[in-house]
């Protein structure tokens, strides 16, 4: 397609909605470690390898090699996926359930966001993509511990897509 | 079967309108009396001679009345037997009068960033005299809301209040949606005229919260013209970039406000000076989402500082 | 498969026991690591050397460990596997330790006679560290509470009060009935001593209403020593036969109350004598039901009356 550029209403709303999402992974991280110890993401990778949590790639968000079109895709699919991810962890305690719904309905905001933008390029693929196959997790820790990982890998996701954002509404 | 029954053209009219009303009076009731008598009566009133009464092909007597203009709001209508000369009552129907339901207006809303939910308010217009129900209806949209992608579920307000609240899990944050208010009562239907807007444009911001800085942990000589303070936004609108504006004036007397801004969201460290020496100043901060639709939230409470 | 699953020999134990816990390793999770370690942390506090570690059947690491006293009420424990230097954490635990439910006590119930209902409160004992339900039951009963009738429903408490209240359409009233507290907590029951009453023998009782009489239209010439005024008992209360006491004194001084009684429940018109002239007069009453089981309602709120 033609050089494809972004209206400025979308960097600025789409940026607040990341950072409002960003704010509210760390909340429910916060409420986690506050809640039930688990304070030490990195003390779950071993855990998190062996319930199968994928996670989302950026890679066309790199400023170093940045595809606009790849870049909107990939940051779609991602937010599915941690749609997909969030819903899974329904039920992982009283004190996180309203965090979890939440953050659930905003990053599916989001997607929609980033999604009508492709629409409105005439760039979306024909299909929308799925939520995507989810570990199902099968005791209140394993939720607990994969919330705290999801929470953990929300934030960096968000953080690499302000950063492409950042960069492409520089003038 | 029934000793008497009334039949009512409508139970609810416009007010001035006219009811007509019936009343069958069955033999197994009437029969008591050679010539039996049907009366009427709206509400206290007893209608002399106003029902035309015939007997009816099964025996039973039936009398009819027409009230040309019924002007009370709320009446019963009794049908009565004059029976060995009682009034004995035998049936009685409740008659309401009233209007339909005047255009609801000024229909504004405000997005609550603690609960998270959009509420809505309006005028709910002239009072109709009729149980009126009202609905907060609205659909999901796109662009300049000329599209109609999913409904909302109606938002239905507690009785007699004219606000409702839409539950976050109903809203698509930063898109538009169309909002308007259904006033209903038995006498017909009315809309508001329909709002266009993306909840998060219509956010009810709160203000930041001002602090004071110690001088002299600020600076070695504190210059007596100046003061020390750090703010910054309110928690639940973090993520919303914002401008915002510090006014300010002595304590006592009545010197108008003096306004510094646009100003940043937040600082750990300003340093305010053209100030009066040994003056006790009131300082005050608002701000406004930034380059995206938003209003200014309310001033803050006074900040209350000495200069030395 | 689970990488690492805990278990407890009892999630929840009285304050001081042991628990007994293994931490099973599968293979899947430990095999990266040649000779993989389990370690235990209490807290924040890791259990140096305390699990014997010991290769299953199937290839998976089992460690057990044994806490000789748990001290704390509420606490988690941690297994983490050593891998590749760094402690990866596979499972955790949740632990409370606390005391089976004392003896609630203390159980008094009054009847609401404007709620009709009956609302018992009771001491619930000492703190147990751990959840703990507390359920007010009772059954319909008759004479001396020997005979256990018709069960009634569980009057269940909001959360941390230590008072229900039983509904009139669960009460059989002017019968005796059978009514007790059960405590209830993970390491135990306790049931308060038993209360046998009819709840119309534990009326709350409000005071009767007192008013002044206007003097000059109950005699021709009002005695300066007396005092003229009426009553009536409590609304809800007319049905009871009741019999009240009066006291009064100057409202000005520290003068002792004098007292005046048994009186009858409603008088429209009681004269008050033997009174100081000239001075302002402090009047209460209350009452209690006649011949039947019943405590005195408080005092009224003062009647102030001028002697002349």
């Amino acid at each position: 397609p033609p050089s494809v550029s972004l209206p400025h209403s979308f960097m600025l709303k789409s940026s607040e909605q990341a950072r409002r999402v960003q704010a509210e992974a760390m909340v429910m991280q916060e409420k986690l470690c506050a809640t039930h110890r688990l304070c030490h993401p990195e003390e779950l990778a071993l855990l998190g390898h062996s319930l199968g949590i994928p996670w989302a790639s950026l890679r066309s968000c790199s400023s170093r090699d940045l595809q606009l079109l790849g870049c909107l895709r990939q940051l779609q699919a991602g937010l599915m996926l941690y749609q997909g991810l969030l819903q899974a962890l329904a039920g992982i305690s009283p004190a996180l359930s309203s965090s979890v719904d939440l953050l659930r309905l905003d990053v599916a905001d989001f997607a929609t966001t980033v999604w009508q933008q492709m629409e409105d390029l005439g760039v979306a693929p024909a299909a929308q993509p799925t939520l995507g196959t989810v570990p199902a997790f099968t005791s209140a820790f394993q939720r607990q511990a994969g919330g705290v990982l999801v929470a953990s890998h929300l934030q960096d996701f968000l953080e690499l897509a302000l950063r492409a954002l950042r960069y492409l509404s520089r003038p | 079967e029934k000793c008497g029954h009334i039949s009512l053209s409508a139970p609810i009219v416009r007010l001035g309108d006219p009811v007509t009303a019936s009343c069958t009076v069955s033999q197994s009731c009437s029969h008591l009396e050679p010539e039996p008598q049907i009366l009427w009566k709206l509400g206290a009133e007893l209608l002399q001679h106003r029902g035309k009464q015939q007997t009816q092909p099964d025996g039973s007597q039936q009398s009819v009345i027409t009230l040309p203009s019924l002007n009370s709001t709320h009446t019963f209508l009794h049908c009565y037997l004059n029976w060995s000369n009682s009034l004995q009552l035998l049936d009685q129907a409740e008659l309401w009068a009233g209007h339909p339901p005047a255009m609801p207006y000024n229909l504004s809303c405000l997005m609550n960033l603690t609960t998270n939910s959009l509420t809505c308010q309006w005028e709910p217009g002239a009072d109709t005299h009729l149980p009126t129900n009202f609905t907060l209806k609205s659909f999901k949209s796109r662009g300049d809301c000329q599209t109609k992608e999913d409904p909302i579920k109606d938002c239905v307000p507690a009785d007699g209040q004219s606000y409702c609240s839409i539950p976050r899990k109903h809203l698509l944050l930063y898109q538009n949606m169309v909002i308007w208010v259904q006033a209903e009562n038995a006498l017909g239907t009315s809309l508001s005229p329909q709002l266009c807007l993306d909840p998060m444009d219509v956010v009810k911001l709160e203000p930041p919260t001002l602090s004071a800085l110690d001088p002299n942990s600020e600076v070695a000589r504190p210059r007596p013209d100046c003061l020390w303070l750090r703010w910054e936004p309110w928690k639940p609108s973090f993520y919303m970039n914002q401008k915002c504006e510090l006014r300010y004036r002595p304590q006592l007397g009545e010197a108008s406000w003096a306004q510094v801004g646009p100003l940043p969201s937040r600082t750990t460290r300003y340093e305010l000076c053209g100030l009066r020496a040994a003056t006790a100043y009131a300082l005050q901060m608002r701000c406004i989402r930034l380059h995206l639709p938003g209003d200014w939230s309310s001033w803050s409470p006074s900040l209350e500082l000495q200069t030395t």
